[in-house]
Order: C-alpha cells, then sequence, then structure tokens
C-alpha cells in the first residue's frame, strides 16, 4: 500500500533556521513592496498587483512555514482542490454579478 | 391581434411537453427492464447467476452519450423558451406591481392605481416589480411567469392574455404570515373597455368612504385587516371603534379606548402602541395625508 | 480503542491540513462579498479604505510574520530535540498573537470613536457601498481576531505539552499542526492587509 | 454466542467485550460502532419528530382553509419540518450512522483514523441538535422563515431565528468532522491488498460525500453567521437600502446547500451499490464508473448552485450556465442508474427485503430526478418554481431516494450488528404500504405544483382541494406502513432470530468478521485478496 508507508517520509524533513529567517525576510520585503505598489496610482491594477503579491507570499508561508514543499504529493494535490474549490465559487458568482 | 406574437404561455408549454415526453421514454424503458429482470431471472427460475459479467466499455460509452446528447437537446430547448420570458416585445404597456406585505397594488404611467392588475386583451404587458418590505414572487400560473419581487432590484415579467378573463396571480415566494393570502388577480378585458377604464376621471369617489378604499388600496391595509370581523394579521377593523383595546405602549400595558385619537395615532405610528396579541410589524403609511387618516377613520366608525 | 491504534502522523497531518481546508472556505464565503461588492462599489471601497490606519496595518502584519516565523522556528526546535527553545519560541509567537490584539483593539476603538461599527448611524445614512466595506471589515476581521485567540490559546497550552516533556524530538505531530493552524491565521491576514487597508 | 433466540438481547461482540455497561460506556465510546448506533437512534429520533411535523403540514392542507392550526403555526410547523429533516436526518443520515458501522469494517480498519474527534462530531451533533430545538421555546418561538433562511425576511422576522441559525452552524461543524475523518481513514487506514479498485462502492460513495462536507459546508456556515449579525448587529449585508444585496445571500445559501443534496444522496447510492448485486449473486455492472461517476457527481454538484435561483433577478448569462451546467450533473446519475439495472440481467434475484427497498430506491429516484431536469431547463423551472412540483421533486429524491435507501441499509445491516433479524413478512407489507402510500402523496403533489400551487401556502384555492386532499390520504398509507417497518425492525433486531454468518452471500469484508463484530473489528488485521463483489469467493478476506 503506497500512502501507507508514507508516514516514513516526508514529515523527517527539518527546515534549518536560516531558511526559515531567509523566508521571513523575504516575506517583510514583499510587504514593503505592496504598500509601495499600492501607493502608485494604477487603476484596478492595484487590486491585481496586491492580490499577486499575496499570493507569492502564502506560497512562501505553505511552502516553508507549514511544510508543504516536504509532504507527500497528495497533500498538494487536494491543497490544490481546496484553492480550485474557492476559486470556482467565486468565479461561478461572478456570471450573475458581472452580468445583471 | 398580432399574429406574430408569442405568448409566454406557448413559449414554455412545448419545452414542458419535450421534456415530458423525454423523461416518460426513459422511466418506462428502466422500469421496464427493471421489471423484466426481476421477473426473468429471479432466484426460483435462475438460482445461479448465469453470467458474471462486470462490465461493458461499449455499453458505458451508449449511456453515458445518449444521456449527454438527450440532455444538451434540453437544455437548449429550455433556455430559448427562456429568453422569449426575458425579452419583452417592442411597445409593451408599461405597468408596476408594487408588493407589500401581504398585498399587491398595481400602478399605470398615467398615475392610475388599482388593486387588480387590467390588462388589453392581446397587448403584451411588462409588469416592472418593486418591493417595499422583503422579498416576494409573483406568479400567475397561466402565463407561465413567474419572477421574484426583490427589494432594491429592478425586475420585470412580461406576457400577452390571449383570452379575456381573470386570472389568479400568487405570491410565490415566501413573506411571512400573509404569504398564501397574498393573491391578486389580472383582469384581461377588450382593448377599447380597458382603455376607457384607464382613462377614466379619476372619478372622485364619494366622501370619505371613497377616499378609505383609496388608501386601503394603495397601501395594502386590507391585507392584514379585515372590514368582517374575520381574524388576519392584524386586527379586524369591524366593531373597533369605541371598543376597549389592550396595547403596550413604551412596554408598559394598558388599556385605552379606540377613540379618534388612537386610531390616528396607530394609523400614523403603529410602532408607538402595540395591540396585545398581535406582533409589530404594521408599516407605517409613509406620505398619507392626514385627511386620509381622517376618512379611514371616520370609515372605522361606519364598521359596526 | 484509539490507543490500539498505530500512531500515524501523516494522518494527523492530513486530517489538520482538510481542517484547514474548512477554514479556507469559512472565510472564502466573506471573501466571496467582498469580491462583488468591490465590483459594485470600487469608490466607497477606496474611500473606506482610506479611512483605516494603514500604519497599524502594517505594524500588524510584520508581527503577524514574525509570530509565524517564530512558530516555524519552534517545529525546528523540537525536532531537533531542544525542548526549552521550542517553548521560547512559542511564548514569542504568543507574544506576537498579544501585540496583534493590542493593536487591534485600539484601531477598532478609533473606529468606534469616530462613529464607525455596524449598525452606526453615520454607515446607515451614509453611501450604501460604505456601510457595506465597514461591515466586511469588522465582520472579517472580528472572525480573525477570534481565530488569534483560538490559535494562542492553543499554542499556549502544546507549549506547556512541550514543557512537560509530553511532546518530543519524536513525537511532535501536535506541535506541527499547532502551527499549522497558526500560519494560516497569518496567511488569512495575508489577503486581509491588502485587500482592505490597502485598496485605495 | 448465545444461540437461545428468544430471551437473551444482543449479547457478544463490541456489545460486551469491552467489559463496560450502562449509557456512559455509549455517549463517551469512541468505537466507531458505538458512536454509528449512538447517531443512528438520535436520527431516527429526529426522522420522527420530522415526520411527525410533515403529518400535521399534510393534516392543514387536508382541506382549503385552516384546518387545525393558523397561519403562524404553519409556517413554523414547515420549517421546523424542513430543518429537522435535512439538518438532523438526512444530512448526517446514512454517512454518520451506517458509514460509522460500517465502513471502518469495509476497507478492514480496526477504527476511523481520529475516534475521540468521531465522539466530538456526535457531541457536536447533539448539541447542535439541543439548540435548534430550545429555538422554538425561546425568545420569540419557533422560527418560521423555511429551512432556507432568506433574507431580508429571516433578518427582520421577531421569531428565535438566530438561535435555530446557531444550532445548524454548530451541526455544520459536526458534519465537517465527519468529513475530516473519513477523508483520513480511507486515505491511511485500508488493510493491506485494500487498494481503490477494491474499495466497495459505499466507501467509495462516502469519500466523495465526505469532500463535499468538507469543502462546502464552512460556506453555509459563514452564511449563517452573517444572518445572526444581521439580526443582533445590523450589519446590513444584505440590507438594500445600505447598499447590500439579498440575492447575494442567496448565492451564498445555496453554494453549500446544492452540494448539500449531493451530500444526501451519494452515500444513499453507495448503499444501493451495495445490495443490487448481493441480491443478485453478481458482480456489480460498472464497478469503475459507478465509482467514478460519484466523484463526479461531488465535483459536478458543487457548481451548479444557481438552479435554485432562476426566478430571483440573477443575470440571465448566469441563468445560462447553471442550467446547463445542471444538466451535466445529471449525467453520472444516469450512468448510475443504467448500471444497477444492467446488474440485475441473467443475476439470480432475490426479493428480500433490503432489496425491495434498494429496487424501489431506482425507480422513486428516477421519477424525482426526471423532474428534477424539469427544474433545470430554464423555461420550465419559471412555472414550476416554488411550487409543489419543486416539493414533489425533493420529497422524492430525499424520501424516495435516501430514506428508502436509509431503509434498505437498516435491513441489510442491522442484523450484523445485532446478531437477530426482523421477520421478512411484515417487513414486505410495510414496504409495499410505503411505496403505494409515497405516490399517492408525492405524484400528487407534482400534479398540484404543475397546476400552479405555490409552496409553503398555508391556504390554497377550492381548485386544488381534492388533490391536496388524495395527497394527505396518501400521508395515512405511508404512516402505516412506517410504523409497521419500525416496530417490526425493533422487535426483531431485539428479539428475532440469530441471524449469523453470511446469509446473504456479501463478499466484502464485513461478511468474513464475527457476529456481532468485536471491539477491534477483526480478529487478526485482514489482508484482502480480491474485490468486494467476487461473490465466488464470499468468506474469504
Ligand atoms: C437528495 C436530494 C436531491 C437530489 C439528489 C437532487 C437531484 C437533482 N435536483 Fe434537486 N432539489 C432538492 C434535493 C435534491 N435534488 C431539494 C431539497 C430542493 C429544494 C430546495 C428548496 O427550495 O427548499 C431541490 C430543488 C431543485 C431545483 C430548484 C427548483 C426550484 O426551486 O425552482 C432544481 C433545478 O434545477 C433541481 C434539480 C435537480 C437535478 C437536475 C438533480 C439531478 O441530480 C438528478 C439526476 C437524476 C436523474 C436524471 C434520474 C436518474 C437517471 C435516469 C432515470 C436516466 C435517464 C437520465 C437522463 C436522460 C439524463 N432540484
Ligand atoms: C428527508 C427529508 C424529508 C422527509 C423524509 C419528509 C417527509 C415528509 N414531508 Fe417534507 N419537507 C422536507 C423534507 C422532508 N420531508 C423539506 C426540506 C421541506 C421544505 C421545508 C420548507 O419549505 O422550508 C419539506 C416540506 C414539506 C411540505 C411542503 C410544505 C409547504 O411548502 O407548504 C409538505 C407538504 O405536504 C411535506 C410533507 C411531508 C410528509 C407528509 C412527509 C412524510 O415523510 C411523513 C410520512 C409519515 C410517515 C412515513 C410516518 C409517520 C409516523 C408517525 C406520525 C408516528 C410518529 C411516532 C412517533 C413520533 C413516536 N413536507
Ligand atoms: C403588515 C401588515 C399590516 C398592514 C399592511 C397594515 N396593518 Fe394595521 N395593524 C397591523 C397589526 C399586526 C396591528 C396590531 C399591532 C399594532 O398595534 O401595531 C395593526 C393595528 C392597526 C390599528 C389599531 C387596531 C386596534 O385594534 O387597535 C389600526 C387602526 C390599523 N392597524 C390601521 C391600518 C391602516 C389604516 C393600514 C393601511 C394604511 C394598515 N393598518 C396597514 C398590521 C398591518
Ligand atoms: Cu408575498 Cu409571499
Ligand atoms: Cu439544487
Amino acid at each position: 500500500m503506497s500512502d501507507h508507508d508514507a508516514h516514513k517520509e516526508g514529515s523527517v524533513h527539518i527546515v534549518s533556521y536560516g531558511q526559515l529567517v531567509a523566508v521571513w525576510v523575504s516575506l517583510l520585503l514583499l510587504t514593503v513592496t505592496t504598500v509601495a505598489v499600492t501607493r502608485v496610482d494604477l487603476g484596478a491594477g492595484k487590486v491585481w498587483a496586491a492580490l499577486a503579491i499575496a499570493c507569492v507570499k502564502s506560497g512562501l508561508v505553505i511552502a516553508f512555514f507549514m511544510h508543504m514543499k516536504y509532504e507527500a504529493r497528495l497533500f498538494r494535490i487536494i491543497f490544490f482542490v481546496a484553492l480550485v474549490t474557492l476559486a470556482v465559487f467565486i468565479g461561478l458568482t461572478f456570471f450573475d454579478v458581472l452580468y445583471r | 391581434m398580432d399574429n406574430q406574437l408569442i405568448s409566454t404561455t406557448q413559449a414554455v408549454d412545448p419545452v414542458f411537453i419535450f421534456i415530458f415526453g423525454a423523461c416518460l421514454v426513459m422511466l418506462l424503458g428502466i422500469t421496464a427492464a427493471m421489471i423484466l429482470f426481476v421477473v426473468r431471472y429471479r432466484r426460483s427460475r435462475s438460482p445461479e447467476p448465469t453470467s458474471d459479467r462486470d462490465g461493458s466499455l461499449w455499453l458505458e460509452i451508449v449511456w453515458t452519450l445518449l444521456p449527454t446528447l438527450l440532455v444538451l437537446a434540453m437544455f437548449y430547448y429550455g433556455w430559448s423558451g427562456y429568453l422569449t420570458l426575458r425579452t419583452v416585445p417592442k411597445g409593451a404597456l408599461q405597468t408596476k406591481a408594487v408588493a407589500r406585505m401581504w398585498a399587491w397594488s398595481f400602478q399605470y404611467e398615467n398615475g392610475k392605481t388599482s388593486d387588480k392588475l387590467y390588462v388589453p386583451v392581446g397587448k403584451p404587458v411588462q409588469v416592472n416589480l418593486e418591493s417595499k418590505d422583503v422579498i416576494h414572487g409573483f406568479f400567475v400560473p397561466a402565463f407561465r411567469i413567474k419572477r421574484d419581487v426583490v427589494p432594491g432590484m429592478k425586475n420585470h415579467v412580461w406576457f400577452v392574455a390571449s383570452r379575456p378573463g381573470s386570472y389568479d396571480i400568487y405570491c410565490s415566494q415566501y413573506c411571512g404570515t400573509g404569504h398564501s393570502a397574498m393573491i391578486g388577480k389580472v383582469e384581461a378585458v377588450p382593448e377599447a373597455q380597458f382603455t376607457a377604464w384607464l382613462n377614466e376621471a379619476k372619478e372622485e369617489k364619494e366622501g370619505d368612504e371613497g377616499m378609505a378604499h383609496e388608501v386601503f388600496e394603495k397601501f395594502g391595509c386590507l391585507g392584514c385587516h379585515s372590514t368582517d370581523g374575520s381574524q388576519k394579521v392584524g386586527p379586524t377593523f369591524k366593531g373597533l371603534y369605541g371598543s376597549k383595546v389592550n396595547v403596550t405602549r413604551g412596554g408598559k400595558k394598558e388599556t385605552v379606548t379606540a377613540d379618534d385619537g388612537y386610531l390616528t395615532e396607530s394609523i400614523k405610528t403603529p410602532a408607538a402602541a402595540i395591540v396585545e396579541g398581535f406582533p409589530p410589524i404594521m408599516p407605517a403609511p409613509e406620505g398619507i395625508t392626514d385627511a386620509q387618516v381622517k376618512a379611514v377613520v371616520e370609515f372605522i366608525k361606519g364598521l359596526k | 480503542m484509539s490507543h490500539l491504534l498505530p500512531r500515524d502522523d501523516v494522518g494527523a497531518k492530513l486530517g489538520m491540513w482538510l481542517f484547514l481546508f474548512t477554514e479556507l472556505l469559512l472565510f472564502g464565503g466573506l471573501f466571496i462579498l467582498y469580491a462583488v461588492y468591490l465590483a459594485r462599489y470600487p469608490h466607497e471601497f477606496s474611500a473606506g479604505g482610506h479611512e483605516l490606519n494603514v500604519v497599524m496595518g502594517t505594524t500588524n502584519t510584520v508581527v503577524l510574520l514574525t509570530s509565524s516565523l517564530l512558530a516555524a522556528m519552534a517545529v525546528t526546535a523540537i525536532k531537533t530535540g531542544k525542548p526549552k527553545s521550542t517553548v521560547a519560541l512559542l511564548l514569542g509567537t504568543i507574544g506576537c498573537a498579544g501585540i496583534f490584539l493590542v493593536i487591534k483593539y485600539f484601531e477598532w476603538s478609533a473606529k468606534f470613536a469616530h462613529g464607525i461599527y455596524p449598525g452606526s448611524p453615520r454607515l446607515v445614512h451614509g453611501p450604501p457601498g460604505e456601510s457595506v466595506f465597514f461591515s466586511l471589515y469588522f465582520l472579517t476581521t472580528g472572525l480573525h481576531g477570534i481565530h488569534v485567540v483560538v490559535g494562542g490559546a492553543l499554542l499556549t497550552w502544546i507549549g506547556t505539552k512541550v514543557g512537560k516533556g509530553s511532546l518530543t524530538a519524536e513525537n511532535n505531530v501536535m506541535l506541527e499542526n499547532g502551527t499549522l493552524y497558526w500560519h494560516l491565521v497569518d496567511l488569512v491576514w495575508i489577503f486581509i492587509f491588502p485587500l482592505y487597508y490597502l485598496i485605495l | 454466542m448465545s444461540s437461545d433466540a428468544t430471551v437473551t438481547p444482543v449479547t457478544g461482540g463490541f456489545w460486551e467485550d469491552t467489559g463496560k455497561r450502562g449509557i456512559a460506556s455509549w455517549i463517551f465510546s469512541t468505537d466507531h460502532k458505538r458512536i454509528g448506533l449512538l447517531y443512528l437512534y438520535s436520527v431516527l429520533g429526529f426522522f420522527l419528530v420530522g415526520v411527525f411535523l410533515g403529518v400535521l403540514i399534510r393534516l392543514e392542507l387536508m382541506a382549503p382553509g385552516p384546518t387545525i392550526m393558523t397561519a403562524k403555526t404553519y409556517n413554523a410547523v414547515f420549517t421546523v419540518h424542513g430543518v429537522v429533516m435535512i439538518f438532523l436526518f438526512i444530512i448526517p443520515g446514512i454517512p454518520a450512522s451506517f458509514g460509522n458501522l460500517v465502513m471502518p469494517i469495509q476497507i478492514g480498519a480496526r477504527d476511523v483514523a481520529f475516534p475521540r474527534l468521531n465522539l466530538l462530531s456526535w457531541w457536536l451533533y447533539a448539541i447542535g441538535a439541543v439548540i435548534v430545538l430550545t429555538s422554538l421555546f425561546t425568545g420569540g418561538g419557533a422560527p418560521d422563515t423555511g429551512w432556507t433562511f432568506y433574507v431580508p425576511f429571516s433578518a427582520r422576522t421577531g421569531t428565535n431565528v438566530s438561535l435555530a441559525v446557531f444550532g445548524v452552524f454548530v451541526l455544520g461543524f459536526s458534519s465537517i468532522l465527519t468529513g475530516v475523518n473519513f477523508v483520513t481513514t480511507i486515505h491511511r487506514l485500508r488493510a493491506e491488498g485494500m487498494n481503490w479498485g477494491r474499495l466497495p462502492l459505499f466507501v467509495w460513495s462516502l469519500y466523495a460525500t465526505a469532500w463535499v462536507q468538507i469543502l462546502a459546508t464552512p460556506i453555509v456556515a459563514i452564511t449563517l453567521l452573517m444572518v445572526i449579525a444581521e439580526r443582533t448587529l445590523g450589519v446590513g449585508l444584505f440590507d438594500p437600502s445600505r447598499g447590500g444585496d439579498p440575492v447575494m445571500y442567496q448565492h451564498l445559501f445555496w453554494i453549500y446547500s446544492h452540494p448539500a443534496v449531493y451530500i444526501m444522496i451519494l452515500p444513499a447510492m453507495g448503499v444501493i451499490s451495495e445490495v443490487i448485486p448481493v441480491f443478485s449473486r453478481k458482480p456489480i455492472f460498472g464497478y469503475k464508473m459507478i465509482a467514478v461517476s460519484s466523484v463526479a457527481i461531488a465535483a459536478a454538484g458543487s457548481v451548479v448552485w444557481g438552479h435554485h435561483m432562476f426566478t430571483s433577478g440573477m443575470s440571465d448569462t448566469a441563468v445560462m450556465v447553471f442550467s446547463f451546467l445542471t444538466f451535466v450533473v445529471a449525467i453520472p446519475s444516469a450512468i448510475k442508474v443504467f448500471n444497477w439495472v444492467s446488474t440485475l440481467y441473467r443475476g439470480s434475484i432475490s426479493l428480500e427485503a433490503p432489496m425491495l427497498f434498494a429496487l424501489s430506491f431506482i425507480l422513486l429516484f428516477s421519477i424525482g430526478g426526471l423532474s428534477g431536469l424539469i427544474l433545470g431547463a430554464a423555461a420550465t423551472d419559471i412555472h414550476v418554481h416554488d411550487t409543489h412540483f419543486v416539493v414533489g421533486h425533493f420529497h422524492y429524491v430525499m424520501f424516495g431516494g435516501t430514506g428508502f435507501a436509509f431503509f434498505a441499509a437498516a435491513h441489510y445491516w442491522l442484523p450484523k450488528f445485532y446478531g437477530r433479524r426482523y421477520k421478512e413478512k411484515p417487513a414486505i407489507v410495510a414496504w409495499a404500504l410505503m411505496f403505494v402510500g409515497f405516490n399517492v402523496m408525492y405524484f400528487t403533489m407534482q400534479v398540484l405544483g404543475m397546476k400552479g400551487m405555490p409552496r409553503r401556502y398555508f391556504d390554497y384555492l377550492p381548485e386544488f382541494a381534492r388533490l391536496n386532499f388524495v395527497a394527505t390520504v396518501g400521508s395515512w398509507i405511508l404512516v402505516t406502513g412506517l410504523i409497521i417497518m419500525l416496530v417490526n425492525l425493533w422487535r426483531g433486531l431485539l428479539k428475532g432470530e440469530p441471524f449469523e454468518g453470511n446469509p446473504w452471500g456479501g463478499a466484502s469484508l464485513e461478511w468474513i468478521t464475527a457476529t456481532p463484530p468485536p471491539t477491534e473489528n477483526f480478529e487478526e488485521d485482514p489482508v484482502v485478496t480480491h474485490g468486494p463483489y467476487d461473490f465466488k469467493r464470499a468468506g474469504e478476506p
């Protein structure tokens, strides 16, 4: 049983302090970037820029702080499923909101 | 009558017939197969299974594709019928239906109001829907039309009455205690008669009674109050004048006599004193004039 | 009986992640509303955003990111067999949670002082989108605040277990799950911050 | 095990081998079988409450005008009937009771992945239920909004909506935890040799269901919190005068509540996929397609919610999209029906009680599902939306579908857990009465809806009187059948003939362990060597 033996793999990986701090520094830099970007007048682009940066930030948190990078593939698949679900919920709602 | 015009009923009924027909065929087929198999292969006749076939790619493909095609047809047909319901013919008569708990009131472009929706036969009518409180539903089964009346939202329906007659309007969206009593009427009359009715000078209804009825029509009072002593959502008007009423005023209970002053107050500021045993739901009639209030009070006086 | 089942750390983490998905979608409902109303009232949202305090928002972002770092380091610490630093790092996380809540408290009280709270006369009579913006703001940050409190309590409880030595280098999935929850709180804030404070 | 059939109550297996007795050994037990039975009894209890209210509805509608209650009471009665049936009976119904009882055994596990969480789920269920019931007698009285709690009405009515809604919120979390538990269990605890291609179809359906529970339920949770916030704080998120949009509430509500109908039906379909092959002694036809279609229904079912809102003023584009997607979700259901019927072909069919319920499930679900196609088509839905046609549709799929599957499961599996069985003849009589009464009642309601009788109507015009009377008579026939069935089950399971071994010849794992199963299900962890429908090797692991 493949995912039965899985408790051996994955969870033992240890992320070093240095790596974590590096991630934290990038997160702070990204925060500064968002604030800066949203000060510039980009119109509606601002929302998308801010969201894009937020996505990068959460990607970092998930991959390193939450160890997603070191988990079995199953975890990434189901995480993807959850995100797609939320995106689909928002997307389909907009078929109403945009065309009303 | 314009022969090109497809009525809403004509747009919807064929879709019903098509989907019902297709479903009936499927249902009968499945039921027949099931009964046949059960009879033929029951254990007393077929003590051992004669096959252990556990799948067939061809069959799976067939019975995936077949329903797919069928439902695509249903979708398309249903959608095109719906488009007819949504496309108001040019030059439709414009009317407005105002829904409030729990009565309909109808308005025409020339300012005329009515508690029945009079329409000319054979002419398309657009009804713009407006709600004063919660969501209601404008439903006329005879014309196969329905649309929710959502506060703050511009919705409409259209229909054409091909034959003179009187058709029920139901409130289809649940809206509280009086939901099932929120019934109105479409009165389809010949065009000439309709025009005459629409333009008949705002017949100065005689005295107080006329004005009271105008108020009742405009604010839907009779959705909640009766004039014959029967129980509705609010207290009946019959025998109200001069009776002793138990009310709660500012959290305190008291007994008052229903005189002119009390009735005037009850109408203008319903929340001030709440009659015992009734919920505090009566809306204040916005923009009612003192003369109108007085007329209503006089009218109530007359109901012994 | 549960104690007879073999321990299954991956299973425990799988369960935690599944639970995090539900949390994600819980906030997702609010984000759906946010998206819809932003599309409808861009100007009111922008005006509302102007009234929020960017300095406090940014500070809180930094505080939460730091708390997340400390939580992640706590996991590294316990896995490398350093229970003492684990407890210290967790205390740091919880401290950050406290700071976050204090700042949030000042932010909210400032808003209240300006007559901005759900159902306040100012919002009821203001332009339509404004009330929607601030109601969403209060609901979202309020719900997030509750999660901060719950997460803090959870980590405190786990911290005492580490202190007592019942969580060790070999058996620490409970700590890992606790920090996963904490990171979720951070993740949600990563989106709240630009959506409410920066969309100016 | 005692073979003395008539004197001793149920014995053996998990009933006694822990040596614990008394109520505490149940409500604090972490054994999935005990929790399953706890759920079964609580769910059945609420089912009876709901049924009682349903009968009251029918009595009121027997004749026009006020018959036995006031309009206000009627509104509360159908609301509570809906809330109880949906949130307290049918959503936890099959997954939490039979799923808990059977699923871990079917995959060869000793328990679920998180036994204590499982117990917590039941406690949350119980607490939520108590809150809902409390809301009926406190505050402004029983909620009168309909189970859909539509704003703005639910935001302004004086009844105790806030508490009821909070109860439903707690119930939602119970459902989420069950989902989390099942997904983890099915991923982590399958016995050796139990690969995904050997999972019984019941387990497949629970797996798909669990995902819907995890991903859709939180949306309704937050929506209900917003209703409470609307009522207590006046946030005005759905209040048009302050820029809110009542239709957005409907979106959020149905984003959950449509997928919820698949939470209700998927496990039922799983039960049917177990019963039909066993009583035909023939491997299920199209195993893969049935398994895949469960997942497909769960996925596609999450994107069709807008079909409840065709008249709401939603954009026409959205009507088109949602109508289209609705039809897409009908296809996997059709695949299942065709495969079930084909399983019968050239089998050896035994018409015992579970099989009768299963076969009538196919018929009733088909009627309900096909009437769903009428609702899915935009033009026709406009006419029948919010009429008794819809009421007929959902009783066909929920009661005729899930309800009958629930009864099939009860007749199929409960003897295994009690070690005793019911009498066959009364079971068949009860089934026949229920089947007839059911159709008399709900088919009539569909006709009423076609004629235009709106739902949630306390009173109606005289032209609907005759059919309503017929429907009410149908409800009495149904009542009779249900009572006979419950009494027969009750007496049989406690005092009936012993039920031993594998009388039905099932080939999945629950049929190889002892009857009743021991606390940890198997003497030794099984090693699975064949599929669940390989009846030639029934009795081997
Ligand atoms: C168990 C619960 C359950 C299930 C399984 C379903 C299944 C379906 N439902 Fe139903 N539905 C409800 C419970 C359920 N529903 C409830 C509770 C409501 C009302 C809520 C409220 O307002 O209070 C509702 C309301 C409802 C509406 C809104 C009606 C309205 O208010 O106007 C619609 C509209 O599209 C709809 C459609 C469908 C469809 C297309 C399916 C499909 O999944 C059906 C698929 C099944 C089949 C198609 C039959 C089997 C197949 C064959 C016999 C083979 C032949 C098939 C083909 C050719 C395709 N349902
Ligand atoms: C699983 C779900 C489920 C089930 C099983 C039922 C079962 C029944 N329902 Fe159901 N119903 C709903 C879910 C369900 N309902 C929902 C969700 C609504 C929508 C609510 C809303 O609009 O918000 C609804 C609405 C609804 C209406 C529409 C109300 C209206 O719109 O005005 C009606 C009307 O007839 C009705 C009737 C019945 C009847 C007669 C039963 C029958 O099952 C009852 C049959 C009776 C028996 C089979 C046996 C009775 C036994 C006894 C009386 C013995 C009792 C004994 C003890 C208590 C010890 N229901
Ligand atoms: C939504 C339902 C509703 C509508 C519409 C409504 N009322 Fe009322 N009315 C009530 C209720 C309920 C009460 C009792 C509670 C209270 O005193 O507010 C009441 C009380 C009254 C009373 C006091 C009766 C008594 O027994 O003391 C009067 C007079 C009255 N209404 C007149 C009117 C008039 C005139 C209109 C139309 C302009 C009207 N109502 C519209 C529900 C309604
Ligand atoms: Cu108005 Cu229902
Ligand atoms: Cu649906």
